[in-house]
């Protein structure tokens, strides 16, 4: 037992999708009482690797111990017996159940309670109030914003009081405050004893909590690093396999005519109503904490919800109002949030997935041409350098970073001179990411407007001419360029204007 | 209405409930003596198989599943017992109804296999056991078998006071407030609404979804035996009858066909509220052709009515 | 329309010899207490194959307390059948034409809803009529019904299908026999050797295992007759004509000649037709309009059918009510009338040429071939009418 | 929109074997019933010399177009995700237009064919327009609209099931018809120019995608800008119109009607779709596949009947098949491949 190092021991860990290797020889050691962050791009092999952790999958080579016994779980629930609880990265909750149910999903046997009610309540609330502040324990799950979802499934997880804790991009769906809250609780949690697995796409987030680092890239563990070693370009150099990335804060910018006008919209029927002028050329963020209103607001401007109030589109042939069917006509794109839910159709194919609103485009004699789309997609696979293995494999067997891309593409092909992006860089590796940025800034230069949704902060100090702040579903604070600062946009979070301009 | 409306999203089966009252009401208008104490065994005797069938479709559909074979299971269950166990000198009840409910609940298990460990889509796994259920049916019971005097006739009468009806729904009853009351119930709706939630949160979902189907199984056979109650033969072609009426009385309750919400209840209320609407048009007279057509559009308005007015939206991103 | 004056006498259709291929076996009737022995040779012969038992019945010392306006309640079977539809129609009218109250009038929605159709009896018997006119989907649980109903005080009539029970008095054709006598004359007319193919109704409905009945008694006798096939056609023309098509792809040979349970002779022979083959013998039980008028188109096709006279099943079933409730004393439980044969013999009489060859109307035959008045009396022990 | 070319991809993360190609390509293409298809024909060829003749098997060939005539809505509908459960309804309303318009009131055959279009495609436009504006599960309301339409038929028809479709209709689907001079009925034609359409609709065209796209996942596709109501709508009314249509081929192929016409053909048309391999809610779904369920199915019944197999065993080896095909490749996925 002696020579035997305690906490999780991985050693020469691979797994196969088929031809993907997902992992290969993957190596980590995870302490008790650390938080050891995983990082990779996209499709790297960080969820795989949890998965096997999990119990998900099983691994086809290689060894786990934790300390000193060997792990081989053939199902979550065998690995939540060994001690190890995994929030994977969907935001896993049953709509209908109470957050109490939720919360002990799966803590009991099939018919044996582990605890009674009143027990299960007291220790909810406890968690819940650490995590997320006053969660109600009774209403059903669906009725909650994201955020609060996600930290039922983090609770759910707590309340196992696990030696090994896993987060998968847990943080990106949480708001900043809970996630804030979070962070204070996995550090009293590592004092306690807990070994974290932390993954995130977020260097700020990285560079918060980690106690070490490690890395990996297509597959391999290409280094740890500790915390005092800690550096973002090195990171990023191990990451990506090339240095070179370098970041370019948006130079400020001359916005053309006004192409989208947005009158006396009202996200509630007591808020503020919302003016609202979007330039040409012009990138305008939308942030807030979870549930403020930016993200009923961007949908107000694509035209796919409706309330009081009107968007239209200023066309030099005059007004038009925007609906949920003309925005193709009108040059208005927007890509929705909720990737699985809302945009990706799994058992169709890279190509046609891409290709959906554009197909009038492939037409030839009525019929479609699909050596058109198949050299439509290949120009923007090669411009947005998706990993991917054919054109005509479905796209569930990519990444999710790399099914994000195929997304944007879809919509780019809309030849849109609006672009209204709905938190377009969840969950999307930093290389990804600044490449995506790339592409936004060239377009806006083209003259193209973007209106672009973010939990990220830095994204936007990074992105963005002006922010929109939203607080109880109305405008707060509006941050213009000169003004953007890590600092202000987190202030105008938590209501203080001091240096905002409205 | 304020105050009515959220009754209904807060109990899905109060639609059925409404509806069933209502009927029952104009039931006893057209005929008074529609509850009196001498028709009302056989009454309910006759509801039986319904509300058990209704009960049958439950649990999968809970699931996330669906169940089609309920209803041919039930006729199979009764030609099984009026052709084979009762001739082979099996019939009396202390061997019969074991023997029943475990061949019942096997037929349910194997359903489950197919659509959690074969992983067939419900609706291919119970169309398949469906065909083969038939099959069965017509191979052991070809031609009406009618049943010698039986225990069955207690469903059917009663015990003292108690009309046998309620001792098969009883039953069935019982033991889902008994699993109700464990935690399989919880595990049951969050697997039909999330597999994915359950199973990463280690809920065994493969022998939850067994267990549903076997549950279903169970049900079904209890109907078996209270529709051999009432008709005391084997009646391998009644499998067409109740082939979907199960599904019918289980939507109507308030079930929800996306798995995760719903119970028994709902089944209950929902196969009372479709008996009385036959009942009703039968005791007033109105042409077969017509109680058909009353009944698919009663079908069609409350399922649209309660799937829409009444129930609750979930709210993305509630404010 | 068919000259109904002639032809009231079943045609011989069965010249074999007993116990040869080709006759109608003649099973004694299952009459253990001998009560057929009070009756008339041929009212006895009828009753052949018949296999229910014959007992005395339960009304024979009943007699209505009212002196008329009785009331009835009808709980009879949708009109899935031209036959069901029209006989049903025939006991309303006649009711009517008699006094008799409608107090109920009853049908499931679907011909095989037992249920429904029982809970449909119930609700007829809380109604109290003087008498119920029933036409069960199901015989077996109507026994118990029976008993319910004279518990109760309430004759039971049951009308086309019988029930096995003194309680109830059944007014029917002796449908094992029909079948029967149109199996032996066609299989009398292949010469007692040859394949056959056989064509089932609804497996599991008393109707099919009848018809069954008639035609396993006769293919006993027919060591040469080998039974090549069997397809299952509900019933359906149209069901039947597929399945018959498919066993003729596979088989293009064909057949000699088609044993089936009834009412599907139309579709067979449009089977045989569309497949570009010779129309074998098809024993046409409950023939149709179709069938007979093109037999009479072609006169060298050996056919043998039966009639359904609906309407006169209605009445007769009235007839055997009203009876019951002014006293008269029904003698058994079980009426019985042997089917009218159609052969070539009286084809002429029955069938109409200018009918259309696929018309699926039921053969009605003359009213007063089924039933008549002066055969019921037999049925009664006071029959002074 | 051009954009500008970045360096080129990384090495594909997925490079696919030769062998998984050709895995996902059977799976793709309904190999395994087309192997099934030759299967069971060779059979019944080795078993029966005596089937290979013309009209054997232009008699298979019309019996497999009416099952699958009946079952090419319920094709769309299961690719929409959904089941309909009206279908013997459909063709009960069909037949009884066949028989007793058409046949008994001499209504020309052209006339009622179009009223029983308007009628079932109109109450199926309902259906689908309900259920959508509504967002209620099909399942029930078909199971219910089917119903109705069967209680209404038969208050129509009040009885009279004895009439027969006109020669003019009954002309196209018998065995003894001729198209265009060839000896085959013209059903077979109408079919297979059914199964050509239906292909290149799904297959070749932006309306096809977008079906396909609602079916898969119908949120998205609303935010995709597809018309999801129209789809809805659409996919119901021609499923309820092609349904009514098959009714009055049925009627008119087997010379007449009766209540229950439809309702086989609910679970053998259901059969047919499935043992084809669509899958619910699917890319893999399609009128092809369902062609060759039809003839799979028809193959395997004409085999039964000629080894005098009964009723009861048919329907047992139809069981089996179901379970037996759709679990060599119709599987679900597992949980974990779906996180
Ligand atoms: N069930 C599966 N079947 C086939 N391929 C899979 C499966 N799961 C993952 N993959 C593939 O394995 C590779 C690694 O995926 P994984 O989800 O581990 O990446 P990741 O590092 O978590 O990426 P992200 O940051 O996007 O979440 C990807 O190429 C992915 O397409
Ligand atoms: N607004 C929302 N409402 C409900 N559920 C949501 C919403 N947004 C996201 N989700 C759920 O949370 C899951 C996680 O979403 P997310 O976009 O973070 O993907 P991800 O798995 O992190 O992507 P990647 O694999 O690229 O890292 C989604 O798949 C979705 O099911
Ligand atoms: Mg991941
Ligand atoms: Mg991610």
């Amino acid at each position: 037992m002696n020579n035997q190092p305690s906490g999780l021991m991985l050693a020469g860990v691979s797994k196969r999708f088929g031809a993907t290797h997902a992992l290969i020889d993957g190596h980590l050691h995870l302490r008790p009482g650390e938080v050891h962050t995983l990082l990779g791009e996209n499709g790297s092999g960080k969820s795989t690797l949890v998965k096997i952790l999990g119990g998900v999958h099983r691994s086809d080579a290689g060894s786990i111990t934790l300390d000193g016994v060997p792990v081989n779980s053939r199902s979550p629930r065998a690995a939540m017996d060994l001690g190890i609880a995994v929030v994977f990265q969907e935001v896993l909750t049953a709509g209908n159940q109470s957050v109490l149910e939720n919360v002990w999903l799966g803590s009991h046997g099939m018919f044996r309670r582990r605890l009674g009610r009143a027990g299960q309540r007291s220790i909810t609330r406890d968690v819940l109030s650490r995590i997320a502040g006053e969660v109600p324990l009774d209403l059903p799950a669906g009725q909650l914003s994201l955020s609060e979802r996600q930290s039922i499934c983090i609770a759910r997880a707590l309340v196992r009081r696990p030696k090994v804790l896993i987060l998968d991009e847990s943080t990106a769906s949480l708001d900043v405050k809970s996630r804030d809250l979070l962070f204070v609780e996995l550090r009293r949690l590592k004092a306690e004893g807990t070994a974290i697995l932390f993954i995130s796409h977020r260097m700020d987030e990285v560079e918060e909590i980690s106690d070490r680092v490690t890395v990996l890239r297509s597959g391999r563990s290409v280094s740890t690093v500790d915390r005092s070693d800690l550096s973002i370009d090195r990171l990023i150099t191990d990451m990506t396999g090339n240095s070179g990335h370098d970041q370019t804060r948006r130079l400020p910018h001359d916005p053309g005519d006004i192409i989208l006008r947005g009158t006396a919209l009202r996200l509630s029927p007591a808020s503020a109503p919302i003016d609202f002028e979007l330039r040409a050329g012009e990138v305008v963020g939308l942030a807030g904490l979870e549930g403020h209103g930016q993200d009923q607001f961007i949908k107000r401007l694509a035209g796919v919800a409706a309330g009081p109030g009107s968007v239209d589109r200023i066309l030099p042939e005059g007004d038009k109002g925007l609906t949920e069917r003309n925005g193709d006509d009108l040059g208005v794109a927007y890509l929705p949030r909720e990737r699985r839910g809302e945009s990706l159709f799994e058992s169709m194919s890279i190509r046609e997935n891409f290709a959906l609103p554009t197909l009038a485009k492939d037409r030839r004699g009525g019929l479609l041409d699909t050596r058109n789309t198949a050299r439509r997609f290949e120009a923007f696979a090669q411009s947005l350098s998706l990993r991917f293995g054919a054109g005509q494999d479905a796209i569930s067997t990519l990444s999710g970073g790399n099914q994000q891309k195929v997304l944007l593409a879809r919509w780019l092909a809309t030849d849109p001179k609006v672009l209204l992006l709905n938190d377009p860089t969840r969950g999307v590796d930093i290389g990804t990411k600044r490449e995506i940025y790339a592409i936004l800034h060239r377009l806006s230069a083209e003259g193209m407007s973007v209106v672009i949704l973010s939990s990220e902060i830095d994204e936007l100090v990074e992105l963005v001419d002006r922010v929109l702040v939203f607080r109880d579903q109305a405008v707060f604070a509006q941050i213009d360029h000169s003004n953007l600062s890590t600092e202000s946009i987190v202030a105008a979070y938590f209501g203080q204007k001091s240096e905002v301009h409205t | 209405m304020n105050r009515v409306l959220p009754l209904f999203h807060r109990w899905p089966f109060a639609f059925a409930l409404l509806l069933a009252l209502v009927l029952l009401v104009l039931n006893l208008i057209v005929s008074p003596s529609f509850l009196s104490p001498a028709r009302l065994p056989g009454t309910l005797a006759t509801l039986a198989p319904f509300v058990l069938v209704g009960f049958a479709s439950t649990p999968s559909i809970l699931a996330g599943g669906i169940d089609i074979s309920v209803g041919p299971l039930a006729t199979f269950i009764n030609c099984l017992f009026v052709a084979v166990l009762l001739p082979a000198g099996l019939g009396s009840w202390h061997l019969a109804a074991p023997i029943i409910l475990v061949v019942a609940a096997g037929i349910g298990a194997l359903n489950g296999v197919l659509v959690a460990v074969v992983r067939l889509h419900p609706v291919v796994a119970t169309t398949g056991m469906l065909f083969l259920l038939v099959g069965l049916s017509l191979t052991i019971a070809q031609n009406p078998v009618a049943a010698p005097d039986n225990w069955t006739e207690v469903l059917a009468g009663g015990i003292g006071f108690v009309p046998g009806a309620f001792l098969s729904i009883g039953v069935a009853g019982l033991i889902w407030f008994a699993l109700r009351r464990t935690a399989f119930v919880s595990n049951l709706l969050a697997t039909g609404e999330s597999d994915i939630s359950a199973y990463g949160s280690g809920v065994n979902i493969k022998v939850i979804r067994i267990l549903a189907y076997t549950l279903g199984g169970l049900f079904a056979g209890i109907a078996g035996l209270a529709l051999t109650a009432i008709v005391q033969s084997s009646q391998s072609s009644l499998a067409a009858t109740y082939a979907l009426l199960g599904l019918a009385a289980a939507v109507l309750g308030g079930t929800s066909l996306a798995g995760g919400r719903g119970g028994l209840l709902g089944a209950l209320f929902g196969a009372v509220a479709i008996y009385l609407l036959q009942q009703l048009l039968t005791a007033s007279g109105v042409a077969p052709s017509l109680i058909q057509f009353a009944y698919g559009a009663v079908l069609v308005v409350g399922v649209v009515l309660g799937a829409t007015l009444l129930a609750p939206r979930l709210k993305r991103n509630a404010t | 329309a068919p000259d109904s004056s002639a032809g009231a006498a079943p045609a011989q259709v069965s010249p074999a010899a007993a116990g040869t291929c080709g006759s109608v076996p003649t099973d004694a009737a299952n009459d253990p207490n001998g009560l057929l022995a009070d009756f008339p040779e041929e009212i006895a012969e009828g009753y052949n194959l018949y296999p229910y038992e014959i007992r005395k019945s339960a009304w024979a010392g009943y007699k209505s307390p009212k002196e008329g306006g009785f009331t009835a309640a009808i709980v009879g079977m949708p009109p899935a059948s031209p036959f069901i539809a029209s006989m049903s129609e025939a006991i309303r009218t006649s009711l009517q034409d008699n006094g008799v109250k409608i107090v109920g009038d009853f049908a499931p929605d679907d011909p095989s809803n037992v249920p429904l159709q029982l809970q449909q009896f119930n609700e007829a018997l809380s109604l109290k009529p003087d008498v119920i006119i029933y036409t069960a989907i199901a015989p077996q649980p109507s026994v118990g019904l029976a008993k319910a109903a004279h518990d109760a005080g309430i004759p039971l009539v049951a009308a086309q299908i019988p029930i096995d029970s003194e309680f109830a008095v059944s007014v029917t054709r002796n449908t094992p026999l029909a079948v029967a006598q149109v199996t032996a004359g066609t299989v009398g007319a292949l010469g007692g050797k040859g394949t056959v193919l056989r064509v089932e109704g609804i497996p599991g409905i008393p109707a099919s295992t009848f018809a069954n009945m008639g035609i396993d008694a006769v293919l006993k006798n027919c060591p040469e007759i080998k039974v090549a096939g069997s397809v299952t056609g509900f019933f359906q023309p149209a069901t039947a004509q597929v399945e018959v098509q498919k066993f003729l792809a596979t088989n293009p040979a064909g057949v000699d000649g088609v044993l089936q349970a009834g009412t599907m002779g139309v579709g067979i022979r449009n089977a045989f037709e569309e497949s570009g083959m010779e129309v074998p013998p098809i024993a046409d039980d409950g023939s149709s309009h179709g069938f007979s008028s093109w037999a009479l188109a072609n006169p060298d096709y050996p056919f043998f059918g039966t009639t359904t006279p609906s309407v006169r099943t209605g009445e007769a079933v009235v007839d055997v009510a009203l009876r019951i409730l002014k006293g008269d004393g029904p003698k058994i439980n079980q009426i019985v009338q042997p089917s009218v044969i159609v052969s070539r013999e009286n084809l002429a009489t029955m069938a109409d040429r200018s009918w259309n060859h696929n018309d699926l109307t039921d053969l009605a035959g003359a009213p007063e071939d089924y039933l008549p008045i002066d055969r019921l009396n037999e049925f009664f022990t006071q029959s002074d009418k | 929109m051009t954009l500008p070319r970045t360096q080129s991809p990384k090495a594909p993360a997925a490079r696919a074997t030769a062998w998984a190609r050709f895995r996902a390509r059977t799976i793709e293409v309904p190999a395994l019933q087309i192997l099934v298809v030759v299967a069971l024909a060779a059979w019944l060829v080795i078993t029966m010399p005596a089937i290979a003749n013309p009209r054997s098997i232009t008699s298979i060939l019309v019996i497999t177009s009416l099952l699958a005539l009946a079952a090419m809505g319920q094709t769309l509908v299961v690719i929409l995700g959904g089941l309909d459960l009206a279908a013997p309804g459909y063709i009960l309303f069909g037949a009884f237009m066949a028989a007793n318009v058409a046949g008994k009131l001499a209504v020309p055959s052209v006339v009622a064919l179009l009223i029983t279009v308007v009628v079932c495609g109109g109450i199926g436009a309902l259906i689908g327009w309900i259920c959508h504006r509504l967002t209620v599960q099909p399942l029930v309301v078909t199971l219910g609209i089917g119903a109705a339409i069967t209680g209404a038929t038969l208050f129509l028809a009040d009885g009279d099931y004895s009439s027969a479709p006109p020669d003019a209709l009954r002309s196209l689907a018998s065995l003894r018809g001729t198209t265009f001079g060839l000896p085959f009925p013209p059903i077979i034609l109408i079919v297979f120019l059914c199964g050509v359409g239906m292909w290149l609709f799904l297959n070749r065209t932006a309306a096809g995608r977008r079906f396909y796209a609602t079916g898969i996942n119908f949120r998205a596709a609303r935010l995709a800008r597809i018309r999801t109501s129209a789809v809805w709508t659409i996919v119901f009314a021609a499923s309820g119109a092609l349904a009514g249509v098959a009714g009055t081929f049925i009627a008119s192929f087997g010379s007449g009607w009766s209540q229950t016409i439809g309702e086989p053909y609910l679970f053998s048309g259901l059969a047919a779709v499935l043992v084809g391999g669509s899958i619910f809610g699917s890319i893999r779904g399609s009128y092809t596949r369902t062609l060759l369920g039809a003839l799979i199915l028809t193959l395997l019944s004409t085999i039964i009947v000629s080894n005098g197999l009964t009723e009861a065993q048919s329907r047992i080896v139809f069981g089996v098949i179901i379970l037996t095909v759709v679990s060599l490749y119709g599987r679900e996925r597992h949980v974990r491949n779906r996180f």
